[in-house]
């Protein structure tokens, strides 16, 4: 028997699987509103109406778990549900009566309702020790400890406007931007096992990906390996992947660093980057106390310092940078200003000073 | 019991606390009296609590795929299978999502028997691409496992220097700023690609995302390397009615601070009798006062979208944000499609055929220049491209006038042709 | 005789010649109004008054014109005047009486009043053909026939803001930023004096100079050169200056470029760089009459788009470059993307866009 | 008449408009019967006609000077000096004017007379560097010129690799804004530098430009490298009948699109009685809202400066604008004008030291970067400095616990000295 080719099938089609007033009302939606924190409801131009229902999962899930919210959905809901960008999930309704009836149920089996509006929502999860062949902190028990203690602010919509938190456990950040990032930085050049090198890595792709060029080809006990130029290596790890023998991920020096201000939509300001705000914690296992005490200092002061519509980035251009390390009570270093291209940009070339 | 459990002290610290534990469903499947996947999850278990211990992972990558496919499939052996000998490995399948990430419970129950019978049972909802993650198999059962989903109607997704998984917001299924058939573009495009996505041979990675706003909400501007974004082009649509119900109920200086003074190009004034005057020339569909005044502002009927290209994270040059590419297009015609098509293809055949190994869209153009892009790609240069004109005077214009010409008799093309 | 060794005096004090009454209220002022175009009205806090009225000059003066001034600051005002930082004279007086009257003999003696609030000022000005070593075009014949153009709008004050406009004869660009700038732009590589280079210019300061690493030493005719990588050069004439040998002028391809939203102010913005809008315009002495009419297109739509207060840079922010290069009639040229360090910055990574 | 007038076709062009005519002026010269000036100034307008009809400069350097002093005089020779004899030589003095540009008639005069007799005729008050500039004398005549200024108290100003000529606005002599006694923050700076003016050994130029408030009249941010600006640290002052004077004159709405809206940082509130709610921890002292209602609105009264470094124009990297050096010091004892010469002179000492040769203060901040110059100066980071924090985790952190420690120490100390 020939071998069964696959079925470039692609993207399917969503329609399928879709609720059915959303298939009907497709691009017909007026306006929504959001009667409780974790609910939506949207009415078409048509006069219909669906209610949304959100709650957190872990996103890796057992089976049992994703048959038990089959089962809610069935029972409680109209069988349909989508995942959002942030691993939630959202049951979709044709009546209002059907909410709050959903809403305990979920609560009751240990779904969060909530991630809506101005709320915290589920963080941004990438592989960690869980799966990935890199990295440097796990990823699930990262956002698992950090959602455990952002419970409150899941559940609730007291922020300002919505927070969007990322981890990513290595440099290489899957995790993207956000208005709180927690991720990896390395703090020691890569170990070299230099018996593997020649076997394992292509050498000249490998000093290819060096962004400060710190890797030369060298001989080492005669065997060709790879050499790391120490005071240049800004121990990024991106030689890393493509030569698992430069070890860098190290059980002390691999650190947290935590990053604030990413914001991906165009709404006020344009879309901006995270930037660097702490760094150095340490890499704390099983519930990474020290990083969540950060990320939480400062969700406290934006909750209490921010204007509505304020995302995070937003806050801080008002207030400004120094004002920001003052109230969360956070050190500034020489490791704050930029160094990288184009850094000149971020300097402050004016006497624009709040005092 | 077929298999102890190991001792997971720092593992079973992550049960407890208010939000679901992955633990708690990993252990699940661990207990799982009889189940196939029983051992691996027990060895699972077992090497995650050893991560745990020395703060150090222990996978390795490898060569494992599916036949006809290139990609698609992330290979993990453990480097510590002696140990744990039924984990040895633990591959994923990343496997593309309806549109949108619509389900209903019968497709969902199906995924999770496939798994149940060739995975680990270990499902996650979704990956930062899209891809659902069947997560953990052996190198024997990927292809049965693929070919089960495969026969379901779901494919493998992008992996490696290929076409990736792609992502759209739910947009027109249920969002009313939706200026795009948001599943519509998502299907065009990788759809299009997917002898790329399957056959990697790319310089380096390939996504597109879709939102159906600038609201963004597939943060498609940093994290796709093209970026399809809805927007309008005639004015915004004002219920002045409704405008006054607001005023009313949140105060004047509410709305002043709130919504006024926060427009960017301040586009925004609130009349004397608490009417909204909306500067639609200036207005640059940045969606904030249409997002704070749900009811009373709307996107406008005259739809279309913006590309942008270039976003991608921190490697090799740090993190990039998309560059406008297209201003605007229309996208309501098969004609439109095609034409959307047409710039993926160029701008990937650009790309295969300019980029370095390793290198993305963004850093080939941010190498040799916008203006050598567009060139490659067939697109005429447009000052919505840039937020500002050149501030440094070292450029070379000799052919200054020529480049001028042809921006004037563009201009007269454009103008012939609208009337 | 030992020669005479010069006192070492430095900037000198300035109190010895300026207006008693400022003398008195130094640091004490409270307020100020403008009555009238080119005067204004300072109060100060112990009750004082004075009168500022301020003319134009062409700088450039000779000792006749000079002499003249003093006459009528004599004769009209109370024998104090200075000067601003764009050349123009002030006076001062004590009594309100005395501003007409001063007006009027400025007017009769052709010194234009006016130059504050939202006026265009005196452009700022260099040294050209009438002094300087490098200069690719005239400076005060450029002035000259631009103020004359701009003359009512000097005396006038319905700009929405003051107008700083700046001309630079070379592309070191002496004048500065401005919210026009009307600078040379040279399009052509150097054309080099083998003979002489040996005997001027110091080879490697030479090569070190060059922004863009074009120039290489070189063996010409058996001489000691240097050779330009044509490809590379970006023909600004750094090279110029030290090594005069390499004649970046041309009668023909120095052409004049213009620049607009320069702002050093920290008024409302962070201070800003002006941006190229247009180029490739003719170096046409004595009049310049295409350059003064892109400046005055610029002015034209500045004037009836913009709002109260906004600077040209404002005003541009508010409306965006497309508009401006439709409103202005300008191309749009590839050359107007950016391509030097950081340019990435100036690339549109947002949908703001206005249509 | 000694020597006939060459044609000027071109240059007479330059005699008709409203604008006073520095031709004009020159010809005045030129027909001055029996001046000392009268031939070179025929010759002159010839040169400069020439430039005209041949649209190039005919001038080339040289070396002439004082007695005692390295610099001041700009040199030029005639390249054309066969076709025009009489200005073969016509250098400038570069003067440094009163602090401010203060003048009575009576030393105007002194000035004119010197120029007459030893000089030209013709003189530019000022050069963008704020010189007054004596235009055209010969290689005779610059010392007894020099000589006759030098006794009434005038100084030669910078030129070459020099400490250069500074500038200061009117400021506290005739401006409400004003936050510092700008001359004498000029005089203290600039006159302490007068070796390094007068004997130029930098390894290029040093400009300090002052402006009495964040206006920046002096355009210092760009063209100083070292720039000192007076601001204030208290709240700003307000006279809310005032407020309301100007309200009720402009209109809620006008306030509202003109003021409120206009504040960079949110900082500025219409209460609904037309008062004005400032926050004053958020204002960042732009100057906007203070320009706008001069009578309502003021300075505080807690006045000092902020100095930004490495501001200057294109060469060789492109402009740059100064960066935040020292956010905020009070500039009232002799100890405080102490503390920012020691500033100055760390300054100027490092970069004597550290700079290449043609390279600015700005451009070595950028090759060497902001930390390691402000430790060579010996200042200590400041959030104020930057705009933002880093953006790329490019970076190599081992010792961050050491540096965080300094900052938690250099608090406690503030705070200690604060009690
Ligand atoms: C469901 C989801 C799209 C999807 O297809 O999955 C979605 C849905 C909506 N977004 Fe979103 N956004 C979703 C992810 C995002 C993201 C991406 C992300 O989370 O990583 C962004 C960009 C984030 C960033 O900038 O970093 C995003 C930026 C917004 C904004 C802009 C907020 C701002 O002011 O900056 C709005 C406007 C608003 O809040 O009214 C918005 C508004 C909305 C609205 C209100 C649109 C509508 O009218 O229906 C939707 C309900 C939101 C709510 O939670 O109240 N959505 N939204 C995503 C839910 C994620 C979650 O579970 O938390
Ligand atoms: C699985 C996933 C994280 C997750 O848990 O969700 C992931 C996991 C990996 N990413 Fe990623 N990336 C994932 C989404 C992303 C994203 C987010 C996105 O697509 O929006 C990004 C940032 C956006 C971008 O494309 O730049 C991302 C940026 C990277 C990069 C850096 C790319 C760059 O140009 O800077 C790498 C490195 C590389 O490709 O060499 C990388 C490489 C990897 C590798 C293949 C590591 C490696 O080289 O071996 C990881 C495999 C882990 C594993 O064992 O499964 N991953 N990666 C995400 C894909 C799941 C899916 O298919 O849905
Ligand atoms: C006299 C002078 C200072 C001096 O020591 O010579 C001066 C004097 C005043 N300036 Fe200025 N500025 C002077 C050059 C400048 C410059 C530099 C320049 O012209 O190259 C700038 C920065 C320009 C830039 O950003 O490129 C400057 C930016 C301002 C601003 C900020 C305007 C803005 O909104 O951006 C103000 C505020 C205002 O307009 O109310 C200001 C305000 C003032 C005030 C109103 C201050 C006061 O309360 O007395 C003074 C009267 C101005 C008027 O013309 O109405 N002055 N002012 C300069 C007159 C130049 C001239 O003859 O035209
Ligand atoms: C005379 C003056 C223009 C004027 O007519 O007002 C002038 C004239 C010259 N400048 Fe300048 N600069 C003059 C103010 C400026 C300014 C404005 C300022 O100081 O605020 C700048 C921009 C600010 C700055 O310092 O960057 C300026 C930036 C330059 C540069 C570029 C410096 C750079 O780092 O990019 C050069 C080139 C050089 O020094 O090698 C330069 C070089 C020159 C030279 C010496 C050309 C040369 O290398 O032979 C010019 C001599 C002309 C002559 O024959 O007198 N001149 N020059 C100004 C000095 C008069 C005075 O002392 O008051
Ligand atoms: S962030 Fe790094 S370690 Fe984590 S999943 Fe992505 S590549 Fe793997
Ligand atoms: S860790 Fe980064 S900087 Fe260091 S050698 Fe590897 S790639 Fe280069
Ligand atoms: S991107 Fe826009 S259209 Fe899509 S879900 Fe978000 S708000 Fe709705
Ligand atoms: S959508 Fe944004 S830019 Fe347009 S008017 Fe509203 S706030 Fe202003
Ligand atoms: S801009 Fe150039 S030509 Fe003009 S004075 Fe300055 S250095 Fe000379
Ligand atoms: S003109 Fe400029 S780019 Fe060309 S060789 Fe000279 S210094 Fe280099
Ligand atoms: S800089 Fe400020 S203090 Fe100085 S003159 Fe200008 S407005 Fe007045
Ligand atoms: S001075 Fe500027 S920042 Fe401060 S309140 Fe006024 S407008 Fe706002």
């Amino acid at each position: 028997m020939p071998p069964r080719m696959p079925i470039e099938s692609g993207v399917p089609d969503p329609f399928q699987y879709m609720h059915p007033i959303m298939v009907r009302n497709y691009g017909a939606w007026k306006h929504h509103e959001r009667p409780r924190p974790g609910v939506l409801c949207h009415t078409s131009k048509n006069g219909e109406q669906i209610w949304t229902i959100r709650a957190g999962t872990q996103r890796q899930m057992d089976v049992y778990t994703i048959r038990k919210l089959c089962d809610i959905a069935d029972q409680y809901a109209e069988g349909y549900v989508r995942f959002t960008i942030r691993s939630n999930i959202e049951f979709m309704v044709s009546q209002e009566s059907k909410v709050a009836p959903l809403i305990d149920k979920l609560t009751q089996e240990g779904f969060p309702v909530g991630g809506t509006g101005p709320s915290v929502s589920m963080i941004a999860h990438t592989q960690g020790w869980l799966h990935c062949d890199i990295p440097g902190t796990d990823a699930s028990g990262v956002v698992k400890a950090l959602m455990d203690e952002l419970y409150e602010e899941f559940i609730r919509e007291d922020m300002p406007n919505r927070v969007h938190i990322t981890t990513s456990c290595c440099q290489i950040n899957c995790g993207g931007q956000g208005d709180i990032a927690i991720n990896i930085q390395h703090t020691k050049p890569p170990k070299i096992n230099h018996d593997l090198v020649a076997n394992v890595c292509e050498r000249p792709s490998v000093v290819a990906r060096c962004p400060v060029a710190a890797i030369r080809p060298a001989l080492v006990n005669g065997k060709p390996s790879l050499e790391v130029d120490e005071k240049k290596c800004i121990c990024c790890g991106a030689c890393y992947p493509p030569c698992p023998p430069m070890q860098i991920n190290d059980p002390e020096h691999s650190k947290l660093a935590i990053w604030v201000g990413g914001n991906h939509s165009n709404a006020r300001s344009k879309p901006s980057f995270q930037k660097l705000v702490a760094a150095g914690i340490p890499n704390n296992p099983p519930r990474w106390p020290e990083a969540a005490a950060i990320v939480k200092k400062i969700l406290r002061v934006y909750k209490e310092d921010a204007r509505d519509w304020e995302r995070l980035s937003d806050w801080v251009a008002r207030i400004g940078w120094p004002r920001f390390f003052e109230l969360t009570e956070l050190p500034f270093t020489k490791f704050h200003i930029d160094n990288w291209r184009g850094a000149r940009r971020s300097l402050n070339a004016s006497t624009h000073i709040r005092f | 019991m077929s298999k102890p459990l190991h001792n997971t002290p720092m593992l079973d610290q992550l049960e407890g606390g208010p939000w679901p534990s992955f633990i708690t469903g990993i252990k699940r499947l661990a207990t799982d009296e009889g189940k196939s996947y029983q051992p691996m999850m027990i060895d699972l278990l077992g090497q995650l609590e050893h991560s745990y211990q020395t703060r150090k992972g222990y996978w390795k990558g490898g060569t494992i795929g599916v036949i006809g496919y290139g990609g698609g499939v992330i290979p993990r052996f453990s480097e510590v299978a002696s140990q744990f000998p039924a984990s040895k490995e633990f591959h994923t399948l990343r496997i593309q999502p309806p549109a949108g990430m619509h389900y209903n419970t019968a497709l969902i129950r199906q995924l999770c028997d496939v798994w149940e019978k060739h995975g680990s049972g270990l499902i996650a909802f979704h990956g930062q691409s899209g891809d659902i993650m069947f997560q953990g198999t052996t190198s024997d059962n990927v292809q049965s496992a693929f070919d089960e989903l495969n026969e379901m109607g779901f494919d493998l997704g992008g992996a490696g220097p290929a076409v990736r998984t792609g992502m759209s917001c739910v947009g027109a299924a249920r969002c009313e700023q939706s200026c795009a058939n948001e599943q519509k573009v998502l299907r065009t495009l990788v759809n299009n690609f997917l002898d790329d996505m399957h056959r990697p041979a790319l310089p380096y990675k390939f996504k597109f995302k879709v939102s159906g706003c600038p609201n963004d909400c597939m943060n498609s501007i940093e994290r796709a390397d093209m970026a399809i974004i809805g927007t309008w082009r005639d004015d915004m649509k004002v219920d002045q009615a409704e405008v006054k119900t607001f005023v009313s109920k949140k105060s004047r200086k509410y709305v002043i601070d709130n919504v006024i003074s926060r427009c960017p190009t301040h586009a925004l004034s609130l009349n004397d009798d608490d009417s909204l005057a909306v500067d639609n020339r200036n207005c640059v569909r940045c969606m904030h006062c249409i997002n704070v005044m749900t009811k009373a502002l709307s996107v406008g009927d005259d739809k279309g979208i913006t590309v942008l290209m270039g976003g991608k994270r921190t490697l090799k040059i740090g993190d990039l944000m998309g560059t406008v590419i297209i201003p605007f297009m229309k996208l309501e015609t098969q004609a439109d499609y095609d034409r959307l098509r047409g710039i993926a293809e160029a701008t990937i055949e650009f790309f295969a055929e300019n980029a370095l190994e390793h290198e993305r869209t963004g850093e080939m153009i941010e190498r040799i220049g916008l203006v050598n892009f567009l060139e490659g790609i067939g697109v005429d240069v447009d000052p919505n491209m840039i937020s500002e004109p050149r501030q440094c005077s070292y450029v070379r214009t000799d052919t200054w006038d020529e480049e001028a010409e042809k921006w004037f008799t563009r201009k007269a093309e454009q103008q012939a042709a609208a009337t």
